[in-house]
């Protein structure tokens, strides 16, 4: 079935408030409105003002209620509406959510899944246009999802809804409008396993997110001109599945990350880290990274483009590393 | 009022409808990207307000903050340029529509995050006090922020620590989809505002006359008592949220009866009573004239204007 | 009042005091360290306020919990267990006094970040709403915390959603050295509370039979007009903020007026005039003799229990 | 001069306060009480209240004041009480303060200096115990110091009070009792460079902040057994000093960081990750990390202090690196 990626996350939450009784979705503007991605369109009506509540500008105070909720039985799914509010619920998610079930003594557990837009590239300029699931994924006590293709937008969230500890699910505001399939019947479906999007032999392509469909199209650029890109697509940035990694490495011996975010400090340095320290030695070149330029994200479209990896910038880079 | 000084309010609103208007259609043509979000129906909130003051004060607005920049002083060259990624935009084309900013104006902008720029307000006032400057510092904000922490946060350390400064909230009775009623317990504005220990009154946001009325008692209690104070303007915006926005959440036959309660209309309808419409049918068109000209010329302006080359880009982040 | 349930608010009261001072001598001997903050003081709030809960309402406090989490019910060997850091502890030692928690209880913490258990409050009151549950949720938290974004975020949500549950200020007037004065523009927390559309009282903290009685009718309203409900309870803390604090921010007088009012004290004397003094002081005796048992067997428990092994650390973060 | 580190602070403050003649200092119980580390002692009888204010509980408010003070010409000294409580303020700090300059096409600048304690090792539990200074490094339009000697107590603030733009000084708990000597007259202090605290051969050891005093004695140790250790202080996170590390590898070859902060996506992977892509060839043996493991802090002191590295874990660590 052809769906838009904006279509599989809507299936995919109905079928979550459907199928989980005591679920509800919580956020500003996911009823009346529709969704600011039009996630939730018409859900209100479909099934109603228990299920989907707009919030009041309270990021802070309706995290808060998710979190209570939970505690209470409930399976809130909180709408953080971009990941670029998160900083006012963060406190909630970083020192409570994401810590009551162990400082309780693994008494509580706190089964909320959080949802939010991510990423740049539509020129909303710097405050509108973070880039921080990597960078959450420091944080003991969450698991940050990266749907980016229609199959995980399809079903991360019904699966991490089954969960008992806090998600959070990043949806890349690029990637709303991509269509393709998914399957139906899944029996295999594992939330926090890597993905091997396309096999190679010559150089191991490491993203995630909104970054996929360009590097995928740097792959196929690079098969033009015969070398053979395996591209991994994270899936699941906390927990990290180091293993696919090290595997498709021990074959290639050369890896490229791909990270929307800021090079500092990003989920791609924690990558390489790890390589460094457990398959050093499998290593042909050192392991690089193409990320976000360490600025801001500006409005106009040839600043962001500069800024943030285009598939120009990935294709000179593998041509660089395989040359 | 007199009737230069009604006829100057005109055209002040007036600059911001037909700006407003020129967007829309620039944004249609694919020049303005991103998000665009129009202060139309509003006009007579920023520019009654911004008319009492002078260039010295400070103003901060949100992202629908194209009125307050043009009326605080930045040139419609500036903003269409801004909105054009240009680097002759007031930001040099690296904030958009949503962050015009203008330190020679004295106008802070343009943000995106809800209630952010309110305690920054609060703070741009505390610094004006301390330094003994004499100037006023000027906060917009929708109805829909006063939900927001940061709000609280602001009123109580405002008054508590009497920062003279002036709240003007743009009560236009929707935060994107969510009415007032569906987000607020307590939809007396002024009753919230006047919680915290603060001076506090409601305005007709469609009644210009009525905006400067009262915003002028505000401005010289500001002055007098060295205090904040709080007006919440009742006003309504005749568009959708953002170019985005469906609008689906509000009746058609709502935004019609706000439509006739157009404060551009109404304003013409007084001064219209006041003199030969002939007459003022004249000056009417001149204005209009004027105003066209001053905003094609912008638009023609930000079109010529270059992009912005890398190469500041890294060395200006700090 | 009826003589017992006088005198078991009396034994709780004395509970929690005899609790606190173990604390305090133990945090001497360096057996508790980190940071403690005694309720010394304050005990008929919670006394007063548990008194009318049943097992299955939900409670949540401070780091200033230790009285209501012993009056909710977790033992005083589980309290000081945790207080020790030992496996046996209410958080098997990982929570130390700031984090008492107890699902069994329905103890939701122990938080440490101020206000932060407000919203968390709301929501477990929403999901008891929603999920028909017959409980009560009570959340207590300082007179500090309502300067916080999250209480008005809190509030605003409670009553625009028709949320029961009670809201427990614990006003001792100073968040850590700030006086109640110096931090906030409205010192009367009751009119703060109704700017939310929400009904609200005061309540001398310092006597429990007032404690109880107004805490009574706010329950009863909670339950028949299923909406929340804010008490300010006028209180004081007799010790400093914590372990750590010199109290250099108050006058001794000031505090020496205070413990004048001591509510322990306070019900003493009033139960005492009800009977024969030698009576109540036999009675007296008992009772305090039953508590220093409690606590002492209690002191001794947590001495004895074991330090948790590192081996489910790892595993229990998810 | 022998000082304790709260000494040099409070006398750094307190310049600092003297000498900006715009400047002043907000926070929580900053005056009255003393400040919480008392490193405002007395500050606000001797200064007066215009220069020592004491905030409410609003961390979002207050530092947005700070902010917009800033903006408006004054020097504001914010004080967040302990990193732990930024997150109610990171949205101003984040979307804010580190952007305003960039946004506004460099027209504006926000001169804000944000102190706070950071840190473990104190038996505060889990929402007392956060290390986010490596963390925090990641944001661009924030500068990083972690004062960790005496020297930079006392000169760290007032030289970041002559900058234009935010900085975030994160003072370390644990250090606060911990005394020594500086230097009363001073020409060549430079906030962003790494300072070599200890030359050495055979591997160079790299730290920050309240870790610094356990891989010193860690050196010493192993000193005792013949092993030639460089230690090196990054005192600014961000920017981080890569030069420094990069030269002193290039002599030792061998590299172990230890960083307070939780292993994956901390700043010890940032410098792992810049050390591939550098010095990949320089490296003899994989560059290995010694991090807060990934479990959020219990109060109980066993626990804490198996979580959190200590200086046996270092000892260990070298000699398995060395041997
Ligand atoms: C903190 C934050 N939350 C959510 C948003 C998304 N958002 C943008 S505008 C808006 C509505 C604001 O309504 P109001 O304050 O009434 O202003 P108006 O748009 O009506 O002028 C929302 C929810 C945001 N920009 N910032
Ligand atoms: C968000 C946050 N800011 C600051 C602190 C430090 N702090 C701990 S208790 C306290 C005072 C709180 O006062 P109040 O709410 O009145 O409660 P009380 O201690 O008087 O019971 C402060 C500032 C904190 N724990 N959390
Ligand atoms: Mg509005
Ligand atoms: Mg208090």
């Amino acid at each position: 079935m052809k769906i838009t990626y904006r279509e599989a996350l809507r299936e995919g939450l109905k079928e979550s408030l459907k199928t989980f009784q005591n679920s509800f979705l919580i956020g500003e503007d996911v009823g009346a409105y529709g969704g600011t991605y039009a996630v939730s369109k018409d859900l209100l009506n479909e099934l109603g003002s228990d299920k989907i509540i707009d919030a009041p500008l309270s990021e802070n105070g309706f995290t808060g209620l998710g979190i209570g909720a939970a505690m209470g039985g409930m399976k809130p799914i909180v709408e953080i509406m971009t990941v670029n509010f998160i900083f006012l619920a963060l406190d909630q998610i970083i020192n409570s959510a994401a810590l009551i079930k162990f400082m309780s003594g693994n008494k509580l557990s706190v089964p909320v899944v959080f949802r939010m837009t991510t990423g740049g590239g539509r020129q909303l300029a710097a405050q509108h246009s973070n880039s921080f699931e990597g960078w959450l994924a420091h944080i003991p006590g969450l698991k940050i999802l990266t749907p980016s293709c229609i199959e995980d937008a399809r079903y991360m969230l019904v699966y991490a809804m089954k969960e008992n500890n806090p998600i959070i699910i990043m949806e890349h505001a690029l990637l709303f409008n991509q269509s393709g399939e998914y399957r139906e019947n899944i029996s295999d479906f594992n939330l926090y396993k890597a993905n091997i999007v396309k096999e190679g032999s010559d150089l191991t392509l490491i993203t995630y997110g909104g970054m996929l469909p360009r590097c995928l199209k740097a792959c196929e650029e690079m098969q033009k001109k015969g070398k053979s890109v395996e591209l991994i697509d994270l899936r699941s940035l906390r927990p990290l599945d180091s293993e696919t990694i090290f595997a498709s490495l021990k074959k290639t011996h050369r890896v490229l990350i791909v990270d929307e975010g800021w090079k500092s400090g990003s989920l791609s340095a924690e990558i390489s880290a790890r390589i460094m320290e457990s398959s050093f030695y499998d290593l042909d070149a050192p392991v690089m990274r193409l990320c976000r330029k360490e600025i801001p994200i500006p409005y106009a479209r040839n600043l962001e483009n500069f800024i943030i990896p285009q598939c120009e910038d990935i294709v000179l880079k593998l041509e660089e590393m395989l040359k | 009022m007199d009737h230069e000084t009604s006829m100057l309010l005109l055209k002040n609103m007036l600059r911001v409808r037909t700006m407003e208007e020129l967007c829309a259609e620039l944004y249609t043509q694919e020049k303005i990207r991103g998000f665009l979000h129009l202060y139309i129906g509003e006009e007579a909130v920023a520019a009654g307000v911004i008319s009492l003051l002078s260039e010295n004060d400070n103003v901060l607005g949100t992202y629908r903050e194209h009125a307050h920049a043009l009326l605080k002083g930045v040139s419609a060259k500036e903003i269409f340029a801004e909105m054009l990624g240009k680097i002759d935009g007031c930001s040099k084309g690296r904030g958009g529509s949503m962050h015009l900013y203008s330190a020679s104006h004295r106008f802070f902008g343009g943000t995106a995050i809800v209630a952010s720029g309110i305690p920054q307000a609060v703070g741009l006032a505390f610094a004006a006090k301390r330094l003994n400057e004499n100037r006023q510092t000027v906060c917009f904000f929708g109805e829909g922020a006063m939900a927001e922490g940061a709000f609280h946060e602001s009123m109580n350390m405002a008054s508590l620590w009497k920062i003279p400064m002036l709240f003007c909230c743009e009560n236009n009775f929707y935060a994107m989809g969510t009415a007032l009623s569906r987000s607020q317990s307590q939809t007396d504005l002024v009753l919230k505002a006047k919680s915290y220990v603060m001076e506090a009154d409601v305005v007709d946001g469609m009644n210009v006359f009525e905006v400067v009325e009262k915003t002028k008692k505000a401005l010289e209690y500001i002055k007098t008592e060295k205090r904040p104070y709080f007006l919440e303007f009742k006003t309504y915006r005749f568009r959708a949220h953002s170019m985005f926005d469906p609008d689906l959440y509000r009746d058609k036959s709502e935004v019609e009866k706000w439509k006739e309660k157009d404060p551009i209309n109404f304003l013409k309808l007084e001064i219209s009573k006041t003199l030969n419409p002939e007459v003022f049918y004249k000056e009417f068109e001149e204005l209009s004239n004027e105003i066209r000209r001053e905003m094609t010329e912008a638009v023609e302006f930000a079109e010529s204007s270059k992009l912005e080359e890398f190469s500041d880009l890294e060395k200006e982040v700090l």
